[in-house]
């Protein structure tokens, strides 16, 4: 009504009110993420950069896989503690098979299948484990973790595996398409993917079903083994694909590979507000999880923030963020 | 087990540095301090009068360098037909477990530790403990600050820092570098951090980042990705050997290549084998199989009471900073010997090496 | 009484996100007097009593207790002033004793310990009082509902109660424990203890109530004084004179579409059932007697021993809830909470749960979102779930609403066999007949229908035949003018008729 | 009946009856834990020599703290992953604090108290954030775990912190009682009292209802919140108490102490039976579960087995046990 008296002042609250509408439906986190990063553009120029942003795209990739998986894990209240160790069995795998191979081009696909095929058989043990033998997947994982760690180092005898043809780590790490590396849009095709794969399919919305009730989702006539035992096949093929594109990246098979993205992932999962006890999360915020930790460990590296600190400061913000989420929920 | 040296019990000698802990002008905490080069003559199985039952205990067996000392290790074992179990910790985090790990070698039996400690203060207990058993024990590789063990064989990780720190010093250009020395809080990385400081304090090389970071590959990358974002005027990376794996692709990716120096504080096979391509310019290497021989034969001397100079507590073997091509006037690749530093291609780890064969 | 009553509630308006619960509601509870709180699924009672008892802060308004305005932080606090609550949902801990799971809250001390004797003493005390027989140190988990709500009671009778909330306790008892109940409050009441009782169950409110508020959609109607007509309270509830409740249409029943023979299993033994098509089959049996796990084994959740599930000529090996769903037998479990939805997504996905592909909403795979909740909105319409908006989570809707959105199931593929586990618990009279309409619907449509159910009444007013069952047997099996209160009363206690 | 005519027929059946009936009530646990013991002193009598005895018991007592602490945090429904932090941190404060001391016996007092103190603290700290704010306890611990390491290395400056007087060693490690070392007998009367608190107390049986149903513990009038708090307190005082022992084990204090206790203490928990999701849990099993991890390893180390392969041994004991637990309870 007083629109025509005076534009500015209706246009304010106006605005204000719809941001706040937008905080309030969508959570806080992309609010955070934002209000960071015109944070760091500020004080770091370097930060708007193309390259570094190239850079967080190119970082985070990794991690968006992996964090995939754990979310979809995770809405079937289970967890995958095993995510890092397959990452490492896959480096080591991969590197084996494609530095015994001829080099040629089919040594890619030979690769990736090798990986996705490991990523198969370690997600329907570990989903086997805890369908039919009902070992907490805490628990289940955490054993799983140890055999495979345990197969990556006899496999590698504690040395990284060398000689990956050179055509592998171009197809895989350094080639990009349009400008956007290949590892960065494989990573948002298949988020787009299992975005529509858990919003749109049966078996992503019987996921929700399983993990929200698992009783519930019985009667209803869903097969909750087969549903859980596929949730962690498509996880560790995550992994997997994650441990194939970093073996790429890093031209070489390792053991090693792959620890740190066990907490992370579900530190960036439960940031993008899936929750830890089944039946909810949404895969367009577990993508703004990730990239919020990201952003956050390149800003504070760019502005030379001494390691011991970024410990203490990942640590708060991870609080502070979560508490904020759920304190708005409350409120 | 493949690349198994062959076992003929012989008598061997290699250049060393030694150095007498008594002396005043040594530390006598760890046994820090100058010392002269020499040579380690090893003991001939003739000499061997018993089965020695001698314990390794290793921080981990997951990196070359690692596995290069269980290679030594085990060969030296072979050589002198004695007994050698191995145990490894599963990571530098793992301090009890090694403590624990120590104490389960004492209580089978042995007669030596091996002991590559995880922490330079950690062991000094379990090291008093094993003593008042009786049971010899010799620091190899990381260094403790106990002076209770019987000998050391260790290429102390301050001079390895300092070994690159001198070169880049004595390149008398003004380098601006970034140091990635490694996890946060491990004893190694501290050290060659400090040696590296001390080495560049007071020349034109300027240190203008610090970032720690694990030595997992995925860590290590996100790490020098940020760095050169951080800080697109630097003119060389001095790292870890994985950081100089990792960072050869990134830079030539980056086209940086030619304007960034990469320097390492230690060597993996990788490592060398960038410099000697020319994509990295110098690193050290503690030659850590060698260090492996040397322990198992000063272990067999301690035991044996065959002493090889009364005087002289720690040895280490002549440590060396490999050059490549890019380092101009510097490049020695050629002259390197890598059965010094790593276990040949395909060695699996012994765990379990048994007397007498 | 003096002058100024126990309670006094003034104003009080609770408004959730998006809801509106209560809106200005007012009335007394007088000392000593057992007042029935009425109205239909999603009216507000259970939200009223969360306020007075301290689980809720009223949004606007006030309580006196005593006179004395009171704001309470926490049950805890509600219990310091003498109010005792037993709630619609299940509290109890199932990983805990029963006996524990009594004195929860208030464990007898000896010397700083927990006094393990005098709390089994208490436990046994408490449930003696309200005839029931549990096995003090079982795991409270493993009993049936109907057992954990006893334990609620029990626990809400110990210690000295000035009111005593109780929210539709009897809708998982059967008739004995019931009555029971149902006599230990008046003998609370002459006590002079308050009592505030909501129920579903219109003879409960006859026969013991000495005032009955109601509520509408949040709206305080009238408080209304016994004696009381049923006809005025049922319309007073839905703003609107009531209709007949049940339906039963004459049929003649055809093929046996569901065949029970020599059933045996841990609860069950030698247990025989036929259903045939176009016919209610009504199965009835006190608390325990193992009605509700004859279904179960139909649907493949309970594990049988001994005997055969023969659905429409077909004999099931191996019955799985997947595959029988598949073969059009639906089971409609009594726990909504537990076993019907998942409380913490949308209501219309709990709904549409599980008949995706049955229900036709899939495209090429994927689902057709808009559709899909199109159909559950269509359905709900037909059940008059309130309110309407099925996006909200599962867990936000009321007691009754709940229930509907379970018997929504059988709407969303081609069944053949309806199993209900006592259909109607916790859903209001008007309700009611939707769900008596619903049940006589499907038999006309030749369905064969099994109602589960421990009100007896129900029993007699929807089923053509019905089973009685005690120990896990069947006792008696009768039809037509046979089935009378009388007949299947004597079969719960008697020996089956040869 | 047919007991005088042959006895040894009937005793047989019986003896295996009623041990069948022992490891059905008791879990097999303490079947596979003697199975181990003996497998192990068959093959390698060192093993059951006093002094490998007296040392699996010395070795287990951190573990077992720890895991006593994670135990009370499970059965709250919670869990705790920054007990490895805690350690760390105490291990370098009361490193600082003692070898600043005077060295006399009153160090050993204040060693304790600052330790304990800080104990106090952190789980005062983890408690609030999971009480009040309502965050997730996986989260809220693993946001302090980055928090607490942080503080440990800006305090430590990444190196051991040395100087600790001799009398803290000789106080809390190496003296002993009666032949029993003082930390064993630590060990062993804080276990009894534990399992005294969490099966005759108010507090602890408070703790197993709110574990098992949050809302039934709250409107049956116990504070929840004060049960979680004090849940939080106890299990970070016991890993204080932890981190006080191992740095007088060690001599030193250090940042990098604790982080391999984190799912050691988790698996040794439930591996004793405690669930994961709350309400259940039993000392004297969680000792059980200690014991089987300590002398699975010290067993294998005892048998020279392969570190590599021990990890492969090691997973796979652990989901196979609580597997055979599992469908145990299902049979
Ligand atoms: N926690 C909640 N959040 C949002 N809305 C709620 C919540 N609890 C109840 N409601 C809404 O408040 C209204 C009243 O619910 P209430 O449970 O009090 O009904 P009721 O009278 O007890 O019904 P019933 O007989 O079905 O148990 C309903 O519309 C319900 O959807
Ligand atoms: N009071 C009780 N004490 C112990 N077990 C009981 C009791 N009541 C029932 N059960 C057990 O419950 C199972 C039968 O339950 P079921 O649910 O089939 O009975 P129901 O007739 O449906 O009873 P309800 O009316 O409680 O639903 C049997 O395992 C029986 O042992
Ligand atoms: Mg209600
Ligand atoms: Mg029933």
């Amino acid at each position: 009504m007083t629109t025509t008296l005076s534009p500015e002042r209706t246009v304010t609250p106006a605005t204000a009110r719809r941001s706040l509408q937008f905080i309030l439906t969508t959570g806080l986190l992309p609010a955070l993420l934002i209000l960071m990063c015109v944070v760091f553009a500020i004080v770091e120029p370097r930060f708007v950069d193309g390259s570094n942003l190239l850079n967080v795209a190119r970082q985070s990739v990794f991690l968006l896989l992996i964090a995939m998986g754990q979310m979809i894990v995770l809405i079937n209240a289970q967890l995958d503690l095993s995510v890092g160790a397959t990452v490492a069995l896959t480096s080591v795998v991969v590197a084996s098979v494609t530095a015994a191979s001829s080099g040629g081009p089919e040594s890619v696909l030979l690769g990736l299948g090798a990986g996705l095929l490991l990523g198969v058989v370690i997600g329907l043990v570990n989903g086997c484990i805890v369908a039919f033998w009902k070992v907490p997947s805490f628990m289940a994982t955490l054993g799983s973790t140890s055999v495979l760690t345990g197969l990556a180092l006899i496999i590698s005898k504690g040395a990284p595996i060398i000689g990956l043809p050179m055509i592998f780590s171009d197809a895989l790490a350094t080639s990009s398409v349009l400008g956007i590396p290949v590892p960065v849009l494989l990573g948002v095709v298949i988020a787009i993917g299992m975005g529509i794969f858990m919003s749109r399919t049966v078996p992503g919305r019987n996921m929700y079903a399983v993990g929200g009730n698992r009783a519930a989702a019985l009667v209803a006539g869903i097969n909750v083994r087969k549903t859980v035992i596929l949730a962690f096949v498509l996880c560790s093929v995550l992994a997997s694909l994650a441990g194939i594109l970093l073996t790429a990246r890093v031209g070489s098979g390792e053991a090693s590979l792959g620890a740190s993205f066990v907490m992370l992932s579900i530190a960036a999962a439960v940031l993008g507000g899936t929750s830890l006890f089944g039946g909810e999360g949404v895969l367009w915020r577990v993508v703004l999880g990730v990239l919020f930790l990201g952003v956050l460990s390149n800003g504070m590296n760019l502005l030379h923030v001494s390691s011991y600190i970024q410990e203490l400061v990942i640590g708060m913000v991870l609080i502070a963020a979560v508490a904020a989420e759920r304190l708005k929920r409350v409120a | 087990s493949a690349g198994a040296e062959p076992v003929n019990g012989e008598s061997w000698s290699a250049p060393a540095l030694l150095t007498n802990c008594k002396s005043p002008k040594v530390d006598p905490r760890g046994c820090t301090g100058p010392n002269t080069p020499g040579t380690y003559t090893s003991l001939n199985r003739s000499e061997v009068t018993k089965p020695w039952r001698i314990c390794s205990v290793l921080p981990h067996l997951k990196d070359p360098t690692w596995v290069g000392m269980n290679y030594g290790q085990a060969t030296q074992a072979r050589q002198l037909g004695v007994s050698l179990t191995t145990t490894d910790a599963g990571g530098y985090e793992n301090v009890a477990q090694q403590v624990t790990q120590v104490e389960d070698c004492v209580s089978s039996g042995a007669n030596a530790v091996l002991l590559s400690a995880v922490s330079n203060e950690s062991l000094n207990p379990a090291i008093a403990k094993a003593k008042k058993k009786g049971v010899a024990v010799v620091d190899v590789g990381n260094g403790v600050s106990s002076a209770e063990v019987d000998a050391r064989v260790l290429q102390d990780y301050v001079d390895m820092g300092k070994m690159i720190g001198t070169h880049l010093a004595a390149l008398k250009k003004s380098l601006k570098v970034a140091l990635l020395p490694g996890p946060a809080g491990a004893g190694w990385t501290e050290r060659s951090r400090k040696g590296f400081e001390a080495a560049v304090a007071g020349s034109a090389v300027e240190i203008v980042d610090v970032k720690y970071g694990d030595t997992g590959k995925e860590v290590q990358l996100k790490l020098v990705e940020d760095t050169l974002s951080a800080n697109p005027d630097i003119d060389a990376i001095v790292g870890t050997a994985i950081t100089m794996e990792v960072a050869a692709t990134l830079l030539a990716e980056q086209g940086k290549a030619e304007d960034i120096g990469l320097y390492g504080t230690y060597v993996t096979p990788q490592a060398v084998e960038l410099i000697k391509r020319g994509q990295a310019k110098c690193a050290p290497s503690e030659q850590s199989s060698q260090i492996g021989k040397i322990s198992v034969d000063l272990a067999v001397r301690t035991l044996e009471r065959k002493p090889l100079d009364k005087d002289i507590q720690r040895y280490a073997p002549e440590p060396l900073l490999i050059c490549g091509p890019k380092e101009d006037g510097y490049d020695n690749t050629a002259k390197f010997d890598a059965t010094g530093s790593f276990a040949p291609q395909g060695w699996s780890p012994a765990f379990n090496v048994e007397a007498g064969k | 009484m003096t002058a100024n009553p126990l309670v006094a509630i003034r104003n009080v308006s609770k408004k959730f996100a998006g809801v509106t619960a209560l809106s200005d509601v007012s009335f007394e509870i007088k000392r000593g007097e057992i007042h029935a709180l009425m109205g239909e699924n999603g009216a507000g009672k259970s939200t009223l009593i969360k306020i007075l008892c301290g689980v809720h802060k009223a949004t606007r308004g006030s309580i006196a207790l005593d006179g004395a305005e009171i704001v309470f932080d926490g049950p805890q606090d509600a219990e310091k002033g003498g109010i005792r609550t037993v709630f619609q949902e299940l509290n109890i801990v199932p990983q805990l004793s029963v006996a524990e799971n009594i004195s929860l809250g208030s464990l007898p001390l000896k010397s700083g310990l927990v006094d393990r004797k005098k709390m089994l003493e208490r436990a046994a005390d408490a449930l003696s009082g309200l005839g029931a027989d549990l096995p003090l140190e079982a795991r409270a988990g493993d009993l049936p509902r109907s057992s954990q709500q006893l334990i609620e009671i029990a626990r809400a009778l110990m210690g000295e109660a000035r009111l005593l909330i109780l929210d539709e306790p009897t809708a998982s008892l059967g008739e004995n424990e019931s009555r029971q109940l149902l006599s230990i409050v008046t003998g609370l009441a002459r006590r002079g203890v308050a009592i505030l009782y909501v129920t579903h169950r219109m003879h409960e409110v006859e026969a013991i109530a000495d005032r009955v508020s109601v509520l509408r959609d949040g709206k305080f109607i009238e408080t209304l004084n016994a004696p009381m007509d049923e006809a005025i309270i049922v319309e007073r509830m839905i703003g609107r004179p009531a209709s007949s409740l049940y339906q039963h249409s004459r049929r003649e029943p055809g093929r046996e579409l569901l065949v029970v023979s020599g059933l045996g299993s841990a609860t069950l033994r030698d247990v025989s059932m036929t259903v045939r098509a176009g016919e209610v089959v009504g199965v009835a049996g006190l608390l325990g007697c193992g009605k509700s796990d004859l279904a179960r084994a139909c649907f493949g959740l309970h594990p049988v021993q001994d005997g055969g599930i023969k659905l429409d000529g077909e004999q099931i090996a191996r019955p799985s809830p997947a595959g029988m769903l598949e073969r059009g037998l639906v089971y409609y479990p009594s726990d909504r909470r537990t076993e019907g939805l998942v409380l913490g997504r949308p209501l219309f996905e709990s709904m549409t749960m599980g008949s995706h592909r049955p229900a036709r909403i899939t495209r090429k795979g994927f689902l057709r979102t808009q559709k899909e909740y199109e159909l559950a909105h269509s359905i709900a319409e037909e059940l008059d779930l309130r309110p309407m908006q099925l996006d909200r989570t599962s867990g936000k809707f009321s007691g009754g609403n709940q229930q509907k959105a379970v018997l929504a199931r059988g709407r969303m593929r081609t069944a053949k066999v309806h199993l209900f586990d006592e259909p109607t618990v916790g859903i209001d009279v008007g309700a009611k007949a939707d769900v008596y309409r619903l049940i006589d619907n499907y038999a006309d449509a030749g369905h064969g229908v099994v109602v589960i159910s421990s009100d007896l009444t129900e029993i007699i007013g929807v089923s053509d035949r019905v089973y009685v069952m005690r120990e896990g047997r069947i006792a008696a099996h009768l039809t037509g003018a046979d089935i009378t209160e009388e007949n299947i009363a004597r079969s719960f206690f008697a020996a089956a008729p040869a």
